[in-house]
């Protein structure tokens, strides 16, 4: 146990780290783009979290990939969902910042 | 598109793409059919009308040309010029300057039409390049027959007595062609540039010295030389040897 | 692999290198102007991750995660970008204001990760005894397809509703013009 | 010799020995390609530098290297500069799973298909983000035609691989080799009492095989007549240089892998010979009569319009690769219901 890619901690502090980087995107991107990658740091989080806390504390080393599986998948739903959203904000607006779609009618 | 019709669009197409398959590998096997240009050069058709050239009679190794000015006349474009003495003992007169301005030249062939006793042709040049314009604004087609002579001269190691003396020392006559003549008819030995400022024919780089008679330029151009006799054929083939030496420069090849 | 010297350090330099990869990709991700950059960022940080799940025993995931995140999210996301051209600025923020918005997210965020680190590395974990599978492919396909069904069939039918949606909306966005 | 038998050295060697295969085979691929054009067209092809222009990849690539690598003013220089690293590297890590003979592989995995579809993907992101760096039109249309490209194609390819992962019951490439021994009607593209559609699932494999990798007629992506050269307009001397090295490494890796998937990979025709250095001889031999093939259609087929390009893969080939992984799960399962 004295290799550093043995240590559970490193990557669950860079989990968190994924997670605080994310967040901050979120805030701070000002563009629908830039607020999905801040997203999809905070999903990668989400899965960095499931699998080392599955291949280090979980009896069972199957579950945690499968849940990443399905969080990998979903990613990949909400992207597809999330740009054709964008896109068609896109057409409406000429615009996809976010301060800049205050209208409620679309 | 019904799935019946999309199976058979699908087949259809399949077999379309190995026929057009088939057709391009059958065409892989067959011999190369272009030409390697710097290599090997296009023999052009007799029909061929390059620029105008004085024909030497392979019976004398001389012009034919008496200078009449029937030719000068013709041209409409007034791109010739024809100058000629009266020499001892020879009823005609015999041309001494022959210019034409390739600049201006239509290639209509009314001078060659007009010609009474058949001394100019059209030449089967037809890559004639040159950095100068000098050289097609002004050809001396005399220079280029004499190159010829010389040539032809080579070749007659026996000729006529008569004829001889004139072919081989032309210097009385033609003082101005007198002195670069030897020069020019040994391509690659001298510069050729500065001893012939001719009109060159093939490539301008190629080290052929000026000459813009097709017996001159290195081995395939002279394939093409109208061949009116074999002794100028032969004449033809010898210096296409000597110049086929000098270094010509690789082109570019490029595919798609 | 004992047998060569260097191994330990090859293994950990490249570790620290899965690692280097991920922090620096999250950080480009989140804090570049450039969206282009931010994707390059994202895909960077995949990269790394997938390297950490080399690591986390499961070479499997890794391989799935270029897969999906570099091979279809990224390129879906620029493919995103190329349509909307979101890199014309907006009216510049007043400086003042960016910095204090600016701090202010900073701060919150360092609050998000120090506790959540200090959580993570404190907390009272605890090694199993003893592993039930070995988490192998196949472990992961059985399990996909008998305990795992039914979130299984629910991803699928979520993939297909996401990829109708997409449709549906991007195609009312342009007869709208 | 312990020292050879060490895991991380012989990697390194192989790695190096991959360098060198993918270096030489995209310079001299260059020239076969330019003399296969100059066969189908009935003229000699290169012919002047060397003995028949054998050393015309030598003179490309001194002529490339000498050139400057030059950046556009308002390009993303960053990007612009990896770019042709990343287009690089994918094809040099699938090639480290391949195995070019039963013990000639530098790193066998057991989840090796997987790896080189995963590495295999990268590839798209490279030319997006070159194309995107370049701020050119043509390049942004061709990074854009790249995208929508690979994103159908790489669906029916996947699912034809589904559906060999079906019949081999295994990801490890080495294995799905072993599966193809005997005689050749072993192979996968002759195993027709498996899946009387095999002949047909290789057909779209290779079809999708040649629009991932940007090939005539499916080379929409640098169609030179609308396009200038595609994604790599802006590029010059090696950045050139090394997009097309990586085009030509991509058709290398992707007929490696149809060779490993649907013709028995080292195996000989004929159930012996296929040991020692017979393997790695059957190997190439196979995959470059396919590369030959690659070859011979660019020269034969005119380009693809887009639409019947999108057509091509959303309209048939995937409804058809959907039909055979039907047909092939019910042909592994019907026997189970007489039991």
């Amino acid at each position: 146990m004295n290799h550093l890619h043995q240590q559970p901690a490193i990557y669950l502090v860079l989990a968190a780290f994924l997670l605080g980087a994310g967040l901050y995107g979120l805030i701070r991107r000002r563009t629908l783009i830039g607020m999905l990658i801040a997203g999809e740091l905070i999903f990668s989080a989400a899965s960095l979290n499931f699998m080392a806390v599955n291949r280090f504390f979980a009896p069972d080393p199957t579950v945690g990939q499968i849940f990443v599986l399905f969080i990998m998948g979903l990613a990949a739903a909400e992207v597809a969902i999330a740009l054709s959203i964008i896109i068609a904000v896109y057409r409406n607006y000429r615009s996809i910042h976010s301060t800049e779609m205050s209208e409620l009618k679309g | 598109m019904s799935l019946k019709s999309a199976v058979r669009e699908t087949l259809t197409g399949f077999k379309s793409l190995l026929t057009g398959m088939r057709i391009t590998a059958r065409e892989a096997t067959k011999p190369i059919i272009t030409v390697q240009y710097p290599h090997e050069t296009l023999k052009m058709p007799d029909r061929f009308r390059g620029h105008v050239q004085l024909i030497l009679d392979p019976e004398t190794g001389k012009s034919r040309c008496t200078a009449c000015g029937l030719c000068v006349r013709a041209c409409p474009s007034d791109c010739l010029e024809v100058d000629g003495i009266k020499r001892e003992g020879e009823k005609k007169k015999s041309v001494t300057e022959y210019k034409l301005d390739f600049t201006k030249c239509s290639l209509c062939g009314s001078c060659v039409e007009a010609c009474p006793s058949d001394a100019i042709e059209y030449s089967k040049a037809y890559n004639v390049v040159s950095r100068d314009r000098d050289d097609f604004a002004k050809m001396d087609l005399v220079k280029d027959l004499d190159a010829k002579a010389k040539v032809w001269a080579e070749t007659h190691p026996t000729p006529p007595a008569a004829p001889a003396p004139v072919a081989a020392t032309p210097g009385s006559p033609t003082p101005a062609t007198s002195a670069p003549a030897p020069a020019v008819a040994t391509p690659g030995s001298s510069t050729p540039a500065k001893a012939a400022p001719a009109p060159v024919a093939g490539r301008a780089e190629a080290g052929t010295p000026g000459s813009s008679n097709p017996a001159t330029p290195p081995a395939p151009a002279a394939a093409n030389s109208p061949t009116p006799s074999s002794s100028i054929a032969n004449a033809a083939a010898s210096t296409g040897a000597a110049a086929g030496a000098t270094p010509s420069p690789q082109p570019e090849s490029k595919t798609t | 692999m004992n047998a060569f010297p260097f191994a330990d350090y090859l293994v950990t330099a490249i570790f620290a290198l899965a690692v280097g990869l991920t922090l620096v990709g999250a950080l480009v991700a989140a804090l570049s102007t450039r969206i282009i950059r931010g994707v390059s960022g994202l895909m960077i940080c995949c990269v790394g991750l997938a390297g950490l799940f080399y690591f986390l025993n499961s070479p499997f995931l890794a391989l799935m995660e270029i897969l999906i995140y570099v091979g279809a999210v990224c390129v879906t996301i620029v493919f995103g970008v190329m349509l909307s051209e979101p890199d014309e600025p907006a009216e510049p923020e007043k400086p003042g204001r960016a910095l204090l918005w600016g701090g202010t997210a900073a701060a919150i965020c360092l609050a998000v990760f120090l506790g959540i680190a200090h959580l993570a590395v404190n907390a009272p974990w605890a090694t199993p005894a003893k592993l039930t599978t070995d988490g192998s492919v196949r472990a992961i396909g059985v399990s996909l397809l008998t305990t795992y069904s039914l979130p299984f069939e629910l991803i699928s039918v979520v993939l297909l509703v996401a990829i109708l949606g997409a449709l549906v909306i991007a195609r009312s966005g342009r007869t709208k013009e | 010799m312990s020292f050879l038998a060490l895991e991380p050295i012989r990697v390194l060697l192989y790695l190096v020995g991959i360098c060198a295969f993918v270096g030489g085979n995209a310079a001299y691929l260059v020239l076969a390609e330019r003399k296969g054009a100059g066969r189908i067209q009935r003229r000699p092809g290169p012919n002047e530098a060397g003995w028949a222009g054998i050393l015309q990849p030598l003179a490309d690539g001194i002529k490339l290297l000498a050139k400057q690598v030059m950046v556009p003013p308002g390009t993303d220089a960053l990007l612009f500069r990896a770019a042709p690293l990343m287009v690089m590297a994918p094809p040099l890590m699938c090639l480290a799973t391949i195995p070019f003979g039963d013990t000639v592989v530098a790193r066998n995995l057991n989840i090796g298909l997987l790896f080189v579809f995963s590495f295999g993907s990268i590839n798209v992101m490279a030319l997006m983000l070159g194309g995107w760096a370049s701020r050119n039109k043509y390049s942004i249309i061709s990074a854009a035609r790249v995208v929508s490209q690979n994103v159908a194609y790489e669906i029916p390819m996947l699912l034809v691989v589904i559906t060999l992962l079906m019949i081999t019951g295994t990801m490890d490439l080495n294995e799905i080799i072993k599966q193809q021994a005997g005689w050749f009607w072993n192979w996968n593209v002759l195993k027709i009492w498996v899946n009387p559609l095999m002949p047909v699932t290789f057909v779209i494999f290779f079809t999708c095989m040649l629009a991932e990798t940007n090939r005539a007629p499916f080379d929409m992506a640098e169609a030179e007549s609308e396009l200038v050269a595609g994604a790599f307009t802006e590029y010059g001397g090696m950045g050139f240089g090394v997009f097309f090295m990586a085009e030509y490494a991509n058709i290398v890796v992707g007929c490696c892998l149809a060779t490993i998937l649907f013709f028995g990979g080292w195996q000989s025709p004929f159930g012996a010979l296929s040991d020692g250095l017979w393997g790695p001889i059957w190997f190439l031999g196979k995959t470059y009569a396919l590369i030959f093939t690659v070859i011979w259609i660019r020269w034969t087929f005119p380009r693809t319009q887009f639409y019947s390009l999108l057509n091509l893969s959303w309209k048939i080939l995937i409804p058809l690769s959907l039909f055979t992984l039907l047909l092939t799960g019910a042909m592994m399962k019907l026997p189970l219901l007489f039991k």
